[in-house]
């Protein structure tokens, strides 16, 4: 009966962390790496059946994608589930198949708008702040805090994975999950209207004359609405991409134009 | 040849490689594209190399800025923030720009750069249907290969030759450009450099945002850092408090009966 | 007699009379009562008109404080804010008066005029009971002479009379009295300035509060504003997101069953 | 078959509002401004029918009162009501009467506690911070922003009224929508709390000798609860006017009294 | 003998007494343990009976801080607050002691009183069994006897005679020992004085927080203060705001079929 | 028919209100204190029938223990119901004492941490605020404010006991009232928060050597995270006691190690 160890499974591990992406391409993505992360365990399952190792590694090959650093929680599903039918379980090459393809889709969902919607903008903007000024702490701190974060929760989700096998497929689909999931993003679209009130800067330099004295626009604004321009600009953008389905590129052209065009006019 | 530029140069480019999306040696994306890929750790690299660190992480931070809501999902990016990483600051450094001038520099850079990586993810193509070959052969070899070494040739060329030329060539040429710079087009780099994080949030918020009610959270976050108190953390803690209860009155909802008992 | 004064003080009781809650020429309530009958506007037009508009503002801004909460529900009011904006300020201004006086004597003006606006609605029956006749006639005519004009005479000849005669004749009496007032009697009138707007402030409290719970409601506002931030727009964002989630929980609780696969 | 035009609703809505109360009295506030907006419309349907007519005037002649702005909604509704009518609907008098009357008041209630509760003195506290010290475009912003999106939604909800005809009554009175006016209320009662923190002023001026210095009272109450007076003075108006059942003027009256009181005894 | 100080000291431990949880006198453990007991009105009194009612407050503040969040539960303490409030205090005041050290000697003396007050407990037992006699007999003046007389000379020996002493004989000591206290240790009690209320919190906490997602709103409540606004009241209505909503959810969760007409 | 007079009740009431804790022991706590308070009531009702009130004083003697200040709505209902008894109603020891235990617990957890762990630490800290410099005012303002406050509470809720009787359990019992104390343990741990932020104490002394300058280790937390150190602290406690079960006098110990220990490795 073949069983696999914690080394396979860290190996398995470690291949996945390394060479998810390294052979990215539009068609296939992950699919390449998800192979390559099987080997370790597949060779140790089926290494007394050739055939069934040929057939496992080539249903591993297919079309794959996800979020790859929460991913690792699919990679132990796999090896639990390889391991089972290694060991006499009827689990055929569709079972495989749909449990990937059905949790690909929510995790990376759920991962890619959480760690680079939430978490590494977070991050990023206490790191900028304690950097500010030069000071290279805080570019330390990301760099050992994102690390040691990130890492841990890859490797214990794959543990995990591993460990439930293919019960843990509901923790990330079921129906308590989905409320979870809507719970991020009302926590992500909060975060990001913070990163936009942080990050977007746009001011009027317009001046109105009042008497012998001028009015400074900007400061009007600023005394009951500060960012107002910023807030504006935002929404325009969301506006263009999300109702007139315009590219980001046009978007990207059309804030050149606003900027060229409000500098002309003396408006920035 | 300035063989110190050129060295530098060098060590830029193949920085720029490390932090791609694709190079798997720096534990893949968490501490590649993640880590060394973010413009913030890029400054304190290119400074490291370039000998002035503070330059270089106060442009590293004005280069994160604009681009800080920059994500890649399903392989498709907005703009490659790399190559506009490494060889913004770089040229910027070099060239003694401002800020608003290395930002300007940055975005141009990394549209450029957004051709040349999906150029690689053609390639790859080739790569894949070999993997696929192998895989079929039960050769684990031939996964190996295909998938981690060759694919990493024509991304590492793809990143070094073009950011080591920009870097060791383009120092005199925007020096000259800058020069030649009116005062008009500098504030209008400035004004793009704020205008930028915009359209990132922008695709964010297009992801999230799923029904119009959703704009008072996004509208409730604006004001917390506009009006409030400008901390992310603050509004982070904030943000998970409301979250809880929304969560909480939609678990209540959904599952009314069998809930009745629960703790919580 | 002063012409010019004359013309002023006339000008003024003209725009108390747009400004009235029945004028219907500056699209009813619209233009007139919510624009033109604000004390924040009155002090604009008043300052125009007297050529001070920057007293005719700060007058106004305070003027428009101490009835920050007046509305008028059902045809009724507690004070008439038209006659108190520009009864108020006009003789204020040409009485070069403080704005805690300026405030007071806009109460006062405020409540005589509550009196000569309840008697046009007497009128009014008049008018009334002709406009039900043509009606019942089938006479278009009738009804709009009866709605339209007709009830604006009274509303005139109340309004621009006695508006016009105050001011014209009460400056001089008002400054006189001003000069005679002890300090003490002025500090009473900034006292009352300042406690005036919690009497609109309760009205609209017994209007809204139905029960004990919401009082945490009114106190998470007050001390929002008095503790956190003086800025009403964030509030408003901070209250909009509160009334949302309290919708949400009522949603769900009023119909767990049907809802329960909405998307929200 | 007589059919409106948009004209006709254009000259209904413009009727209605400058005319909505011009011969306000207490016992028909707006029931002629209701007539006179129907003019137009009535002239046109009933235009070879003069005992119809005659009728459709009684019928709109009758009490009436609600939120004039957002009343408009209801004159749309009763406009495409007229229109089916007069194309041989079955719609009798008591009809149009019970739609009047039943919707009035709600929309009364939220027209008046949103406009002139929430709107109004947010947007007037927004432009008394821009003119406070005498800056004329905070006025002008009111004058112009009032206008601007007062008028469109009167226009939009006459119109809204007219194209949804009877059904948008749920829209204002069906059970969503009571929920959705207890969210209103919620919002004014936060709304209005930050009004009376921000409006109502009352401090004292006692000081209490303490050794060698004097403690100044207010200074104590700002250290632990700024604005405690004031919030005090707004919970008395309340208990008179909520619970004792005193009329506005004796409130005010008694407020005259404090002011007076208190500065004679050295309090305030 | 220092009869002044005698009868000071002697005053000080009857305060402790008073302020004792079991003393009856002050209408038990409202006007005793929770008003004369706690360290702030320690200060206070220490203050009048030492003749420097101003350095007594400072101090009765520093030593209430540490003691901010000591409960008393089922009987059970983790220290004796009126022994720590008054020996500490009092000893702090008569050293010239900083508010570091007044606080660690509170603390100290708080650990011994503990012991103290856990004996009285004990001896209670045996007035506990004469008091049950009494019941079964019918005796109603044995009971008064036997609960509210008898138990308190222990109390009152146990807490008059050790702070009397204690505050008479500590003086010199406390002195001479401050002068030889190198700077690094009163560095240390400064460190400890700021850590000690982590503790009381942490009991509070292990009491209150019975699943993981509290903790969101423990942290909340940090934020708040930390970042936003330094104002127990103004965290107070907030905290009441979202305990209200949160009491919504649940209630409506519970009984939705009957709650649905409710006005709310 | 002997029934309880207003002045039978204030007595019963004071008695209470300092005899609870007087023979306070581990055994018995609250137990005489409950008979003493018992008395008057009893020497009233039972004065005709010895035996009666024999039994009732045993009854009462038995071991008792709640939060003494809320508490006394339990004695309020103890009294009309021993009333009702001598009245005639069948109501037994067994229910007296299933009563009197069934509420004792939950009343003593939401007194204790509604008055201990809210009331009374937000009350100090407002005061504690004012006489920070040593004004008195902060300190009377304690004195006057508890002792009106919690004696009227308590004075109240004995009558209310007596007036709604066995009822009122339900109040404090059941369904609806665990909602409310749910609602108030939220209320709690958001206030405690609030304490730790307010009062734990603990900033770092490390500076970091950064070319010519040096870096201020605390004012960097400070500028992303104020109090960041002592809130790992209150969390370490928090930690030790309720996952390490600590007990008090051990986490103290640890408190005065890390303050030892810190301060001679330079750290605090
Ligand atoms: O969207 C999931 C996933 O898709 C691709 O693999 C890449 O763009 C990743 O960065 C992303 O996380
Ligand atoms: O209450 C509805 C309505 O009643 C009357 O028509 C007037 O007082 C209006 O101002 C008010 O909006
Ligand atoms: O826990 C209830 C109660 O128990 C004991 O009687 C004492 O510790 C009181 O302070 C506490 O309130």
């Amino acid at each position: 009966m073949p069983k696999l160890e914690k080394k396979d499974l860290r190996k398995a591990w470690r291949s996945w962390a390394m060479y998810h992406l390294s052979s990215m391409s539009f068609e296939k993505l992950e699919a390449h790496g998800f192979a390559h992360s099987m080997l370790p365990v597949l060779k140790k399952l089926y290494k007394d059946n050739p055939e069934e190792y040929r057939k496992a590694l080539k249903r591993h090959s297919v079309f794959y994608n996800t979020e790859p650093q929460t991913g690792s929680l699919v990679n132990g599903v796999i090896c639990s589930m390889e391991e089972k039918r290694a060991n006499g379980q009827p689990i055929d090459d569709d079972m495989f198949h749909s449990i990937k393809t059905s949790i690909m889709g929510p995790l990376a969902g759920i991962g890619d708008s959480t760690l680079q919607g939430i978490f590494i903008p977070i991050l990023l903007t206490i790191c900028m702040g304690i950097s500010n000024h030069g000071n290279p702490l805080g570019v330390l701190l990301y760099i050992v805090a994102y690390l040691a974060i990130i890492l841990s929760l890859s490797y214990f989700l794959f543990m995990r994975g591993y460990t439930l096998g293919i019960h843990s497929v509901n923790s990330i689909i079921g129906e308590n999950a989905e409320k979870l999931r809507d719970a991020f993003n009302t926590l992500g679209i909060i975060v990001i209207g913070g990163l936009a009130a942080s990050f977007v800067k746009l001011s009027t330099v317009i001046k109105i004359p009042n008497g012998d004295e001028q009015l400074d626009l900007q400061k009007t604004f600023d005394g009951f609405f500060p960012g107002l321009l910023s807030l504006l600009a935002v929404l325009l953008c969301w506006y263009l991409i999300s109702k007139r389905k315009l590219s980001a590129s046009k978007v990207l052209i059309i804030l050149v134009l606003i900027s060229v065009v409000g500098v002309l006019l003396g408006v920035f | 040849m300035d063989l110190v530029l050129f060295i530098q140069a060098l060590l830029i480019g193949i920085f720029c490689y490390l932090g791609s999306v694709s190079s798997p040696w720096l534990m893949g994306v968490t501490g590649g594209y993640y880590v060394v890929g973010r413009p913030l750790v890029a400054g304190l690299i290119v400074g490291l190399i370039l000998g002035d660190v503070t330059t270089g992480i106060i442009l590293g931070v004005a280069v994160q800025a604009a681009f800080i809501a920059t994500i890649s999902t399903g392989g498709t990016q907005n703009s490659e923030i790399t190559y506009a990483a490494y060889g913004g600051i770089a040229l910027g450094m070099l060239a003694h720009a401002s800020t608003g001038v290395t930002v300007t520099l940055s975005v141009g850079i990394g549209a450029l750069g957004l051709i040349l990586h999906n150029f690689m993810m053609v390639i790859n193509s080739y790569w894949n249907r070999r993997a696929e070959q192998a895989a079929n052969d039960g050769d684990a070899k031939g996964i190996v290969w295909n998938n981690a070494i060759y694919p990493q040739i024509g991304n590492f060329i793809l990143r070094v030759v073009p950011v080591t030329l920009a870097v060791y060539l383009g120092q005199g040429f925007v020096s000259d450009a800058l020069k030649a710079i009116p005062k008009d087009v500098t504030t209008m780099m400035n004004v793009l450099g704020g205008l930028l994080p915009a359209l990132g949030i922008a695709l964010l918020m297009n992801l999230l945002i799923r029904e119009k009610a959703h704009f008072i959270f996004f509208l409730a976050g604006f004001v917390f850092i506009a009006f409030i108190k400008n901390n992310m953390i603050a509004l982070t803690v904030f943000a998970i408090l409301i979250a809880y209860i929304i969560y909480l009155v939609k678990q209540k909802a959904g599952s009314t009966v069998e809930l009745e008992d629960e703790v919580i």
